[in-house]
């Protein structure tokens, strides 16, 4: 199952209960944001989306890692908009029979998702000022 | 001619300090020719600044010709995550 | 900061919060007891340890990842007892500054507490009985 | 003679039907020898088995002596996780 959002505001993460019989492996990824963009402080990020492309190719490229990789399941959520400084920017849960092929799998999707999802960011310093943001493609 | 919608994100919004762009093209006219104005519009401001083509909200491996009301955006590396 | 623990009984997971301002990955594992053992219906696991030497080798083997992975915080809790199908024998959270280091900070910690954990399970099958689970060292 | 108490996990304490034995030993007597005599109480059970270990809750590398009231455990593969 594939459950992918980009959302403007706090991210809620997906539950993590019991209901998982044949999945022995449950890897969550919170992508924070750091005080620091190029070695200056900064207080938030802020995240800029291709409306309607970024959550279709989301969406297209959970299939893949799941056509890739035998998950089961794959949610992700991404904001958008202003994220202060330790809020997470990122949510991806990846439930799976073993470990290795959840951690393969996490690996590659966000790699991916670094480099084809059309969401960008601006840095919020701490005088106020907006500045766009490097690509760092890592 | 045509008209096409050109959608400016990032460092190509930050270049042309607009987010939309509306172009008219001979018939016939492809993505290139296209890109080709954009840069030329950003004075020099894209120069060295790798972009990839989604027309209609979907990338294109190649160039493509294009059609009356086409939502083109020229996309800067991306930084999701 | 290390946090280590063995317990018996329902794993609370360790909290996610946003005052993480230098680590931009946070990864949780949580391991979920499946359905079956070796092609058999089971119901239950239970989980056996060397009381004492299990805990202080968890604790060693944090310091490890540590010493091994840029990890700046690693918590891990792992259940003794009786875990039933679905619910969290092992619940492991790894924070580090990129996502890179914390999945092989992850990978690593958990392939090695499957080697020398003093841990052991036993199937609880559909029927009560109760036989020793094969070691996997998946 | 010393006495060691020998902790019993999984297979072991299956093939042994007990958790713990005190066992008696003549003094200088190793690990090696300790775990023969396991082994055998074993009638067969452990054959194939590999076992690692543990004096006094440490992993040990190699064969140590034993003394007087140590805690010995020969831990069969784990299977934690």
């Amino acid at each position: 199952m594939i459950h992918v959002e980009i959302i403007n505001g706090p991210i809620t993460p997906f539950p993590s209960d019991n209901s998982h019989q044949d999945d022995g492996a449950e890897l969550v990824f919170n992508g924070r944001v750091r005080d620091t963009e190029h070695g200056e402080n900064i207080t938030a990020l802020e995240y800029e989306q291709y409306e309607g492309m970024a959550e279709a190719e989301l969406r297209k490229l959970a299939e893949e890692t799941m056509q890739k990789y035998p998950v089961h399941n794959l949610f992700c959520r991404h904001r958008v908009g202003k994220v202060n400084v330790g809020e997470a920017s990122l949510h991806v849960a990846i439930w799976t029979k073993h470990r290795k092929e959840g951690l393969e799998g996490m690996s590659w999707f966000i790699s991916e998702l670094k480099k084809r999802i059309p969401i960008w960011k601006w840095a919020i310093m701490e005088d106020g000022s907006r500045i766009p943001s490097e690509c760092t493609h890592r | 001619m045509i008209t096409v919608n050109v959608k400016c994100f990032s460092q190509v919004m930050y270049a042309l300090d607009t987010d939309i762009l509306l172009i008219e093209l001979e018939s016939g006219a492809t993505t290139d020719t296209l890109e080709k104005i954009i840069r030329d519009r950003a004075d020099g401001k894209l120069d060295g600044v790798s972009l990839r083509t989604a027309v209609n909200q979907k990338y294109i491996p190649d160039v493509v010709e294009l059609k009356d009301g086409d939502e083109v955006a020229f996309i800067p590396p991306v930084q999701g995550g």
